[in-house]
């Protein structure tokens, strides 16, 4: 005789009532709206382009060295390559967790990230040559592959990489049976669907997309998308205006507008 | 690690041949390559073959006591290996296994069958907090002709419907585990079945170009084209995971052509694999309630696999070029402590070394592992099994502890 | 959604590089056509396409996308993206400073800070003494002697060749190891191209404004280097990394400007390099330099 | 067994299945001095007075070249002098390309080495270009040489007409050594493989380059070509017709 079943699958380990009954989630936010993004780029003078990224509580720091001569021995001799490392702090959520450099998430995260701008970046421009990307999460409220691309798209624009566009990322959580955009670390539990998708805004085309764990059958695989392209296009305004004031801010102090 | 070394000739032309909608090997562009799957003889033994892509998968259930945190589920855990032999590169990288492409290959499987819920863990639970079951799912990818990842998928879901746990009986506290042979072992919960279709994307890099997508590579269109998604459906057409890791930036619309595709592909291979199961379980020698006495059936196949290859290696024609290399057969007295070994249900590669002999292509294969290697395997094989039977009695039907003990410390 | 109004930073320890990150820049010079990687840029027919821009063809026609953030130029037909930010591009006739990294067969290595190494051919240097004959066997052994891994030479960019590969040489006195000095790391952009690099600064300081964003600070007469010189030369350091940090243009006028506002205010060399001094400085050179 | 003036009698027939280890011919002591040279081919090596096979395959003996060796069938080629064989640049060094032929080691072409090629005027090929060139040097211990100079051809490499040099369009085929030495010594296969006008190269080192017209035809002969590798004649010829009808359909 097996245990008896646990309550349904949304009510989630502490019976928490997710979405409140006029459809405001755990932290005030509508369904469709993403955290509050706050994001500066070149903010390490030592790398060729950096970028600090803040959505919610998740923080996070990219920085961009390259391109240059290869270090290791597998170079391409008519593209550059691109490598990353995602390393998470171990200050980064609650518990505090040791994590070693070759760890299973930060790996796939690692993959993630590095195949993503590969299909981006245009390689051609840059033959025997390597991209070193370094994302380093400083803060963990959900999310982090999200803000980790956001973050190192701002360092490739700040390190002056050429990119046939941008790549912006948007995650979406089921919950309560609703789809919510953005979830945190509360809303994006291990045993609930969740959508990771990144898409280049101007043509929007899909760069990488992740889907973890079963819809149920009313939710539909497409609803879900255009829930993350929504969010997606509203983190790429905030983006694109960042880099616009910065590159005004450059301009202006450099006092040389017409080049 | 450098991949096999394409020429631009060979990848325009595959590119080519795309755009013309004939490919590489004959196939449409949305045309899978024909599923084999064989349920081995031992209980969650499963052998896919698309084409030349070859995986082979084994399930062994095992009862553990559980963590305290999560003590009433029991676990699923899926390893998967990419052998030296599949491939050149592969035999060059066996040190570090973890090249990129086959990171994403494995965290993908897991993704799809664990976290889709295919195999409830809440029903794998024997007694809460004392005995709950441990699913391990092996993967090895014997030979890599491109498109692994599907084969591994389906070799995986293949391994799951076809194992067996023994059946227990709890009593207040106290668990009894029956032994293989006493009481009908029972299938592991498997609710649905999510099944994997892996398409090539092809396109220039710019914004707006158009791209297209093909279903199926093979190795030279996977090394000529520029990124893979992989769908992951279950016959019901319910969507259970989804996996694009980068690469060709792709269009809504051919993603929405893509998810189609992979639902109806899956819906022709939950059939292929439901077929395949119907007459693995008719013909399945040890389903038989009998003590585990030296069964004659076996001989008699080994037999009938003697007799093929006869066939197979008498005097070809003098034109066809390539005669089949007619190594002596192993002496018949080695094959005799084989068979008293396979009594005891372990999966052992011998019984897939053999099985790949009798196959229809066997030059195929032959071919792929060239000579001097199958010679070794088979060698090594003999080997080993006999070491292994000689030394330790014929156990409890339950894999023998060393052989687990052993695989545990090979695992960590 | 408007776009998020970015109040002064609350968090400290990360704050942006540029000190004054107000909103008031993007007013101003909203007339400038600034684009990022993927806006389209509007293009007659005949516009001939060249660095920093994407041409793809979509549903309607070809189209001209940006592939970096940057200022579009127009030079008569030629549409192109000049970016803001990027490692140095090498042009034939640039004065730079390099350093050794490795010695290969008959050339030297040198880090320019560009995307690729660039190569000083045994045969484009002056050997010691002037003379003049072919390079031999003897010469490609001793190699070493000339200059060896780590150190500082300046040169002059030679040509670009098809691959991308650069060629220095040092064929004029001006050029060849340095020693004796400080190098300061800016960003090239920053590093105006001009008829003469190498600049005596009034304050008795020898500059090598190397295209490529390094420069060397040395002294000016031979001999030991006294404590008073090195402190002018420390200052100098200061206030260029001063100038890189505000992205200011980078001349020998703006150095001495930043310079002759840090002694005005009193300021000591050890504390130049703090951000709010530094943002007062340059606010102050500024103004000097809007007033004469 | 016959006695031949060569100074060795054969154990076997030549044309006969030999497997490693096996006695093929015995040399006789060396007291009876002045006899024939011997040539040892591939696959051949000497115990004492005998000559034992290192390979399996088929026995070969040449007699007017007093030459032994056994014809195996394996895909790793090992480089031969003279063989016209299929290579892939894989990268450029100094003044030679690295040339990938399905070996155990790359090989070296130099950037001279073509028809009429000079020091200004000299084909540019890019990694991944195929060449159809000529094994120049082949040792134990060195890497092979290979080059796309013909002799006695007047050419030049600009032109297009050489037989060696550059292979631009069309695609290769992996096929065994034994089967690409078969194609090269008598081209009946080639001949039945289509009824369609196609250009093909047999490299010894197992690849053939065959471009027809349009890439579908070429797609069904490469398709027909790999069959024939492992499929028996009949079979084959079979196959051969199923597939081009269907393709008219």
């Amino acid at each position: 005789m097996a245990p008896p079943p646990k309550r349904g699958r949304g009510g989630g380990a502490r019976g928490l009532e997710y979405i409140s009954l006029d459809g405001l989630r755990v932290d005030g936010r509508l369904h469709t709206e993403v955290r509050k993004i706050r994001c500066s780029l070149g903010t390490l003078s030592r790398a060729d382009g950096s970028a600090y990224y803040e959505q919610g509580n998740t923080r996070v720091l990219a920085a961009v060295y390259g391109p240059r001569e290869p270090t290791g021995r597998d170079f391409e001799h008519d593209k550059a390559i691109v490598k990353c490392e995602f390393s998470t702090a171990m200050f980064a959520s609650t518990a505090r967790r040791r994590t070693w450099k070759g760890d299973r998430k930060s790996t796939a995260a690692a993959i993630v990230v590095q195949r993503l701008f590969e299909g981006v970046i245009l390689l051609a421009e840059y033959p025997r040559c390597q991209i070193d990307i370094y994302v380093q999460v400083l803060q963990n409220d959900g999310g982090t592959l999200v803000a980790a691309v956001n973050a190192a798209c701002l360092a490739l624009i700040n390190a002056g990489v050429a990119m046939s566009d941008y790549v912006v990322a948007c995650s979406v959580g089921y919950v309560d049976n609703t789809f919510v955009a953005d979830p945190n670390s509360l809303e994006s539990g291990s045993d609930r669907p969740e959508l990771t998708l990144a898409i280049t805004p101007h043509s929007g085309k899909i760069c990488s997309c992740q889907l973890v764990s079963k819809l149920a059958d009313d939710a539909s695989f497409e609803s879900a998308m255009q829930y993350a392209t929504a969010g997606a296009k509203q983190i790429f305004q905030v983006l694109e205006y960042e880099v616009k004031k910065y590159s005004l801010g450059l301009l202006d102090s450099r006092g040389m507008v017409a080049l | 690690m450098k991949e096999k070394v394409i020429s631009l000739c060979e990848k325009n032309f595959t590119i080519d041949c795309i755009k013309a909608n004939c490919r590489v090997d004959g196939r449409r562009i949305s045309e899978a390559r024909k599923a084999s799957i064989s349920l081995g003889p031992n209980w969650g033994f499963a052998e896919v073959r698309y084409d030349r892509t070859h995986a082979v998968a084994s399930t062994t259930v095992e009862a553990i006591t559980p963590t305290p945190d999560r003590g009433s589920e029991g676990s699923i855990s899926i390893s998967v290996e990419l052998s030296p032999t599949a491939s050149e590169p592969a035999a060059r990288a066996s040190l570090f296994r973890n090249t990129g492409s086959f990171i994403e290959t494995r965290n993908c499987i897991e993704s799809f069958v664990r976290d889709s819920r295919s195999v409830d863990t809440e029903a794998l639970c024997v007694l809460a907090g004392v005995k709950v079951w441990s699913v391990r799912v092996d993967v090895h990818i014997i030979n890599d002709d491109g498109n692994c990842m599907d084969a591994c998928m389906l070799a995986v879901m293949a391994s799951l419907m076809h194992a067996r746990r023994p059946d227990v009986t709890v009593t207040g506290k106290e668990v009894r585990i029956h032994a293989m042979d006493e009481r009908e072992p029972v299938p592991l919960p498997v609710h649905h079945v999510p099944l994997s279709a892996t398409f090539g994307l092809f396109g220039g890099g710019r914004p707006f170009d158009p791209d297209t997508v093909v279903l199926d590579p093979v190795k030279t269109e996977e090394l000529a084209s520029n990124g893979s998604v992989s769908f992951a459906f279950n016959s019901q057409g319910e969507v259970c995971g989804v996996y694009k890791g980068g690469g060709l930036p792709l269009h809504i619309r051919s993603f929405e052509v893509c998810s189609k595709l992979a639902a109806t592909h899956a819906v022709g291979l939950t059939a292929i694999l439901k077929a395949a199961l119907a007459d693995a379980s008719a013909e399945h020698p040890l389903s038989t309630v009998r003590p585990m006495l030296v069964d004659a059936e076996p001989v008699a196949m080994l037999a009938k696999k003697e007799s093929e290859r006869e066939k197979l290696a008498a005097p070809t024609s003098t034109w066809n070029a390539t005669p089949v290399l007619d190594t002596a057969p192993p002496d018949i007295d080695a094959m005799e402590t084989i068979t008293r070994a396979r009594a005891v249900p372990k999966n052992d590669l011998i019984d897939g070394v053999f099985e790949h002999e009798n196959e229809d292509d066997q030059n195929e294969d032959m071919k792929d592992v060239g000579p001097e290697e199958e010679n070794k395997m088979i060698v090594e094989k003999l080997i080993r099994s006999d070491s292994e039977s000689s030394t330790e009695g014929l156990e409890a039907a339950i894999v023998p502890k060393k052989q687990r003990k052993e695989r545990k410390t090979r695992r960590r | 959604m408007e776009a998020h109004k970015h109040s002064s930073a609350s968090f400290t320890i990360l704050r942006p590089k540029r000190l004054s990150d107000n909103a008031e820049p993007v007013s101003r010079l909203s007339h400038v056509p600034i684009t990022s990687p993927g806006s389209v840029i509007p293009t007659e027919d005949h516009s001939v396409r060249a660095r920093g821009t994407l041409l793809s063809c979509g549903e309607s026609g070809n189209v001209l996308t940006a592939t970096r953030a940057g200022v579009i130029s127009r030079v008569n037909k030629l549409v192109m993206v000049m970016p803001l930010r990027s490692r140095y591009i090498p042009e034939t006739g640039d004065v730079v400073v390099g350093r050794v990294v490795e010695i290969a067969n008959k050339r030297y290595k040198m880090d320019v800070n560009a995307t690729k190494h660039a190569f000083l051919l045994l045969t484009a240097i002056n050997l010691p003494g002037g003379v003049h004959r072919r390079r031999n066997q003897e010469d490609e052994l001793n190699m070493r002697q000339y200059f060896k891994e780590g150190d500082l030479v300046s040169a002059e960019v030679q040509e670009r060749r098809k691959d991308g590969s650069v060629a220095l040489h040092t064929r004029s006195l001006r050029y060849g190891k340095l020693s004796a000095g400080q190098l300061v790391t800016v960003q090239s952009e920053l590093v105006k191209r001009a008829k003469k690099h190498f600049h005596e600064l009034p304050c008795g300081v020898h500059t090598i404004l190397g295209n490529n964003g390094f420069i060397f600070l040395s002294q000016t007469r031979k001999g030991a280097i006294s404590l008073e010189m090195r402190r002018r030369i420390a200052r100098v350091a200061n206030s260029i990394l001063a100038l890189d940090s505000e992205f200011i243009a980078i001349g020998p006028d703006t150095i001495m400007d930043v310079y002759q506002t840090s002694l005005a205010n009193g300021v000591e060399v050890k504390d130049m390099c703090t951000p709010d001094v530094v943002k007062s400085i340059c606010v102050g050179a500024r103004s000097m330099r809007e007033a004469a | 067994m016959s006695k031949r003036p060569s100074g060795m009698e054969l154990a076997k027939q030549p044309g006969t299945i030999i497997l490693p280890g096996e006695r093929m011919a015995n040399i006789g002591d060396s007291a009876d001095a002045g006899q024939a040279v011997i040539r040892i081919g591939s696959g051949v090596t000497q115990k004492s007075s005998e000559l034992l096979a290192s390979k399996a395959g088929y026995m070969r003996y040449e007699a007017s070249r007093n030459k032994l060796w056994v014809e195996s069938n394996q895909k790793r080629y090992v480089p031969a002098l003279e063989d016209p064989i299929i290579g892939i640049v894989q990268d450029r060094f100094g003044e030679e390309y690295r040339l990938d032929i399905n070996g155990s080691d790359t090989a070296t072409l130099s950037m001279l080495a073509f028809q009429g090629a000079t020091k200004k005027n000299r084909p540019n090929l890019g990694a991944g270009a195929l060449v159809y060139c000529r094994v120049v040097r082949a040792s134990k211990n060195m890497e092979a040489e290979v080059s796309c100079i013909e002799p006695g051809s007047t050419k030049s490499w600009s032109g297009g007409e050489t037989l060696y040099g550059e292979l631009q369009g069309g695609t290769v085929v992996q096929v065994s050594l034994g089967m690409a030495r078969k194609l090269l010594r008598e081209d009946r296969v080639l001949k039945m493989v289509g009824n369609v006008p196609f250009q093909s190269a047999v490299g010894v080192n197992g690849r053939i380059w065959i471009e027809a017209g349009n890439c579908e035809h070429t797609m069904l002969l490469s398709l027909a070509l790999q069959k024939a590798d492992v499929m028996r004649a009949d079979e084959w010829q079979e196959f051969v017709k199923q597939l081009w009808s269907q393709s008219k359909k």
